[in-house]
């Protein structure tokens, strides 16, 4: 589902785009309605004031649902996170239960379809795709 | 088989034509729909430069099947404050007129499940049945845009059936018969399009899109407005039969203007069904091409196109026909 | 008013061909797992410890503690230890919590011995976050015997 | 200009000494220091000018409360301080929102973030903050929020109060570029009254400056509008520039000019094809992505990031040019222009594109003077003001370019305004790469931690989505007093309540992507 909170949302987009085309997964159609969706990407900082949508909507989604953190805010507040901050969730996993953490900032798109593959290799156990050359 | 046979014999030769083919139906409406949400996603992936589901099965053809497992394997999620025979109704709704239509349609010369002499009535007055389902669908989610999507469609609907009757009446008049049968054999002749209906072809395809709610007329489900429109609160299985439906009426859409205007299942060299899907198809994929070109239109601009522009012409194309061949 | 609906006839024509034309012109697709687009040189991953000029077998870190300090969120821990005979400290952890950093290059730009630079890691994702509190003296470790 | 202000001052208020300051230094003329009686007249006299309200903010000087409200003009530079003082005990001020329709969101601003309570404000409720928040965040001392001035900011409560068709457009909503709530007041198809709520993303950004060091917030600067992020860097760099009397070498300017076009052109790229999917065409966006993959790498490959680019340092530059960069610049400006007739074929010429924007949304030339729009939204009413030409910074006084203005102010201006931006934009990289001298990079001599001197300084930049001004309070510490981000798309959110007032709902849907609203910048 599109659930676009902050930067991390354009690099999203920027998967589902052309270039990096997340359709050949068959994972394009980013449903609107949590209704429709197995998946949240959240990605972006989750502020306090937002948290409570955040939680609503996971629990409006339909099991089995999963949740992929994007993004060092979603991780864990990110640069955001210092001492007397007033106004954000320090990482999203203490809202909800977040199966595969995409770190960056923002993480580029290529991080964000290896999480998707590293989700499915927790769904099935096995990864049909091969490791790209890891480059240090 | 000599069982088969007796039974055949005890309900009737008609019948068990009837019956097998429903059968047939039910399994052509189905796959048809998943490969049609294949075919939408791949023209949708060429036409912005990238290439769609590859990852799954051979060119990602069995991509639609896993999707529609994973469907089946959802949660049935029943929102709190939803009014249940409604919100349990719609799905199953939406799905009847859709079959009941695909009974008529001459798929080849033999290949028909039954030809009713009303074929086009039968077509349209179950195809209005849809709107309902929608409307059931839209007050029944107990949601907001729910309602606004399922209301918009009550009124876009009925503005299009108009037009959609009245581009189609003239061929009726010409082909004196409202089999759909009879109206594609008197295309021998020629195909309808080029037989001065040209404008009537152009009126049912426009009006087609809109019943189909696709871009540029999706408003009830207009996306950046509405979130999804009537089937919001959706989920699972009844979320796949929307889909269902709504594809298959697309296949429906274009497949009664390939009956009515492009000749049917007529055509040279290859037999009949052939030609008569690859016109369908065709048709569906100038469809699909129109929403991946598109901007969506406004609200009062939809309709203000078929009150008065859309009506006035089909009129003035019926009274023409009508007084032509009186002529 | 017929004026109106042809000239908007044709501009719908017009945008159907840029969409079919788009349709038989190639994709720009790059499929990530299987081929990968050439990350620059440039690209600030995470950062990694570089090999002393002199000595490929260590690093060129003095344990100053000018990153630790200059780190915008605090993600970075120097951790050295004084070995017997030698006058400098020696690093003995470097570590990095990636799920704070925002690549700003404070770090790499403050290193007075230049010990820092940024990895061409594109492509991190794991189960849990505790993997992105990377140790980077362990990774150069595992570097230098590659 | 600014001599006939004063004067005109003086003559209708003789007790107050307009000081003039050193521009160069300080980045505003007039400093006037006014009363919380006589504030208001003040307003209306510069109302009556013509002024606009660029920026009004509070610092917290722990003795007393300063509120500043900043004036500027839109056809002759000259900007204008005014601050007024009010006790921190019980901090007061009347409110000028019935004289500028921006001060109202403003004032609710420093309302919840000081405590200053604006005496005949009609809207006093929480606009960015959310209800548990128990202290109010800015002020230096931690002052815990009294118990009638909690009930007071908690009031909004749209479904509870009165009876009618309610409809909340997010904060998760697919049309709102992010997390934007707008509680809408619907008649049928129609709205009858819209009023957002902000602070879905509010991260706190100017609490931070507070906290660390002048280097330390760099990569801030980039995260609070991610899609002009080179233009945020430069407008946070150029204003701690100014303050410590540091010049960036020639080389530098012209750099930071072309990859801030860059920018600029990218993230007009993206607004384009959001705003026509907003309008229900997705294929146009996925064009544009196309195209800005190409600015994306051309920038990566310079600053190493592809969208919050911390590239800029305080002096000069991070590192230099990629020994590539002029070659793929050039390629792609080449790209971009002939890119420009399809879009023209497939979207600005599109009758159903045509009749969704057309007349809808239409600003007079009023709206900029209430309500302090800039950029694209201001140029689309006729007015030719660009603060690139307006108060040139880096090397924009060398370039000549033409800025391009609308004529009604509707959705279709500001569609226009922005695709000729970006063929200007494409002008200006041109020009400039071909005067781009060699030298350093890099100014020498920056001490690793810089203690600007004493004083205050207010700069401006021109961002994708208009004037973006950097105020910054120095007490000569390494770390900023306090700064205050005037951010474009915040002014220009304010005129969406009037404009969708009575429109249909997917007219106020175009409206509000005719903004180019960025979430996270209009929070900060």
């Amino acid at each position: 589902m599109t659930f676009g909170l902050a930067c991390c949302a354009i690099e999203m987009m920027a998967g589902a785009m052309a270039r990096f085309d997340i359709a050949r997964f068959g994972a394009e159609v980013f449903r609107p309605s949590p209704r429709q969706a197995d998946l949240m990407i959240v990605n972006g900082t989750v502020t306090k004031k937002m948290a409570p949508t955040v939680v609503t909507l996971y629990e409006q989604m339909p099991s089995p649902k999963w949740v992929i953190a994007m993004g060092n805010c979603a991780i864990s507040g990110g640069p955001f996170a210092f001492k007397g901050q007033y106004n954000i969730i320090e990482g999203i996993d203490k809202l909800i239960p977040v199966d595969v953490y995409v770190p960056g900032c923002p993480p580029r798109p290529e991080a964000l379809l290896e999480g998707l593959m590293k989700l499915e290799e927790k769904i099935t156990g096995t990864r049909r795709f091969p490791v790209p050359e890891q480059r240090w | 088989m000599c069982d088969l046979a007796a039974i055949i014999n005890i309900i009737g030769k008609e019948t068990a034509r009837l019956i097998l083919g429903l059968i047939g139906v039910l399994i052509v409406v189905v796959v048809n729909a998943l490969v049609l949400t294949w075919v939408e996603r791949k023209v949708s992936g060429h036409m912005q430069k990238r290439i769609g589901p590859k990852e799954v099965g051979p060119y990602g053809l069995i991509q639609p099947f896993a999707d529609g497992l994973k469907l089946l394997g959802k949660e049935l999620l029943t929102p709190a404050n939803v009014d249940k025979p409604l919100y349990y109704l719609a799905p199953v709704i939406v799905f009847i007129p859709v079959l009941v239509s695909f009974i008529v349609i001459p798929f080849d010369g033999f290949l028909q499940v039954k030809d009713i002499n009303v074929g086009i009535l039968v077509i349209l007055a179950f195809s209005s049945l849809s709107v309902l389902s929608i409307l059931i669908a839209g007050w029944g989610s107990n949601n907001k845009y729910s309602l606004i999507g399922a209301t918009r469609s009550v009124a876009q609907n009925i503005a299009y059936e108009i037009p959609l009757l009245l581009s189609l009446l003239p061929v009726a008049f010409m082909a004196n018969s409202l089999s759909l049968r009879d109206i594609v054999e008197v295309q021998r002749q020629g195909w309808f399009v080029w037989r001065w209906q040209f404008f009537a072809f152009l009126i049912y395809f426009i009006a087609a899109t809109a019943e189909t709610n696709r871009t540029p007329f999706d408003l009830p489900e207009a996306e950046s407005e509405l979130v999804a429109g009537f089937h919001t609160e959706y989920s699972g299985m009844r979320f796949a039969l929307f889909f269902l439906a709504e594809y298959t009426n697309i296949f429906i859409a274009s497949a009664i203007a390939t009956t009515f205007f492009l000749g049917g299942y007529l055509g040279p060299v290859l037999p009949g069904i052939v030609w008569f899907f690859i016109k369908t198809y065709f048709l569906v994929f100038v469809i699909m091409w129109f929403r991946w070109t598109f901007p969506r239109v406004r609200f009062d601009q939809l309709l203000n196109f078929s009150w008065k522009i859309l009506i006035p012409v089909a009129f003035a194309n019926l009274i023409l026909t009508g007084g032509i061949l009186k002529l | 008013m017929v004026k109106d609906v042809i000239i908007g006839a044709i501009s719908l024509i017009k945008g159907m061909g840029v969409t079919i034309k788009a349709f038989f012109s190639p994709v720009v697709t790059v499929q990530y797992p299987r081929e990968t687009i050439n990350i620059t040189p440039r690209f600030r991953g995470h950062t990694k410890l570089v090999a002393d000029p002199e000595d490929p077998e260590k690093t060129s870190c003095i344990v100053c503690g000018m990153c630790e300090r200059n780190c915008p969120s605090n993600s970075i821990k120097v951790e050295g230890e004084k070995k017997e005979g030698e006058k400098k400290k020696t690093l003995k952890r470097y570590i990095l919590n990636f799920t704070t950093c925002s690549h700003c290059g404070l770090c790499v730009e403050t290193c007075p011995v230049d010990a820092l630079a940024f990895s061409a890691d594109y492509n991190p994702a794991d189960f849990k976050k505790e993997t992105f509190y990377y140790d980077l003296m362990l990774e150069f470790e595992k570097r230098k015997k590659r | 200009m600014v001599r006939e202000i004063s004067d005109r001052f003086k003559e209708k208020f003789p007790s107050i000494e307009p000081k003039e300051i050193p521009y160069e230094q300080r980045g505003y003329h007039l400093f006037i220091e006014a009363e919380k009686n006589n504030i208001v007249d003040i307003a209306g006299f510069f109302r009556n000018e013509g002024f606009y309200l660029a920026d009004l903010c509070c610092v917290d000087y722990v003795d007393y409360l300063e509120l500043v409200y900043f004036f500027n003009n839109h056809n002759k530079l000259c900007r204008i301080k005014v601050t007024v003082k009010t006790d921190p005990d019980k901090p007061s001020a009347p409110t000028i929102s019935h004289i500028y329709n921006m001060a109202h969101w403003y004032e609710r601003e420093i309302h919840e973030f000081f405590g200053v309570f604006f005496e005949g404000h009609p809207f006093m409720v929480y606009l960015f903050l959310h209800d548990g928040i128990d202290h109010y965040p800015l002020r230096k001392k931690n002052v815990p929020v009294p118990e009638w001035d909690r009930q007071i900011l908690n009031s909004f409560r749209p479904e509870e109060q009165e009876d009618g068709f309610f409809l909340n457009l997010g904060p998760q909503h697919p049309s709102t570029h992010g997390v934007l709530r707008v509680v809408v007041k619907m008649n049928g198809e129609y709205m009858l009254s819209a009023e957002p709520v902000l602070g879905y993303l509010h991260r706190m950004h100017e609490k931070m400056a507070e906290n660390r060091t002048y280097q330390q917030f760099l990569p801030n600067a980039a995260r609070m509008d991610y899609l002009g992020a080179l233009n945020f860097n430069l407008g946070y760099v150029a204003t701690v520039e100014k303050l410590c009397g540091i010049e960036a070498p020639e080389r530098a300017q012209y750099i930071r000019t072309i990859t801030c076009e860059l920018n600029r052109i990218s993230s007009h790229l993206l607004w384009f094809g959001a705003f026509v999917a907003d309008l229900g065409g997705l294929t146009p966006f996925l064009y544009t992505f196309d195209d800005r993959e190409n600015i994306l790498d051309i920038l990566e490959a310079t600053a190493g990031s592809r969208l919050t680019y911390s590239y800029f340092r305080f002096g000069g530059l991070y590192n230099d040019l990629d020994e590539n960069f002029v070659d793929a610049v050039k390629q792609f400006i080449t790209r971009l222009r002939s890119r420009f007739s399809m879009y023209e074929n497939l979207v600005t010429g599109n009758v159903i594109f045509i009749n969704r924007v057309k007349n809808i949304g239409v600003m007079d030339k009023g709206y900029p003077i209430r309500y302090g729009c800039s950029g694209p939204v201001i140029r689309s009413t006729g007015i030719p003001f660009d603060i690139r030409r307006h108060e040139p910074y880096a090397v924009y006084d060398r370039i000549d370019f033409r800025i391009p203005t609308g004529t009604t102010g509707d959705n279709m201006d500001r569609y226009l305004v922005r695709i000729q931006e970006m063929e200007i934009s494409l002008d200006i990289i041109e020009k400039a790469l071909k005067d781009l001298p060699a030298g350093p990079y890099k100014a020498e001599k920056i001490p690793k931690k810089l203690k600007p001197p004493k004083g205050d300084i207010y700069h401006t930049i021109e961002s994708p989505r208009g004037e973006l001004g950097v105020y910054i309070v120095s007490d000569e510490s390494d770390v900023p007093y306090r700064m205050r981000w005037r951010v474009p798309s915040y002014s220009n959110l304010m005129t969406f309540p009037e404009l969708a007032r009575g429109s249909l709902i997917a007219d106020a849907i175009a409206t509000l992507g005719s903004y180019d609203l960025v979430i996270p910048e209009i929070d900060r």
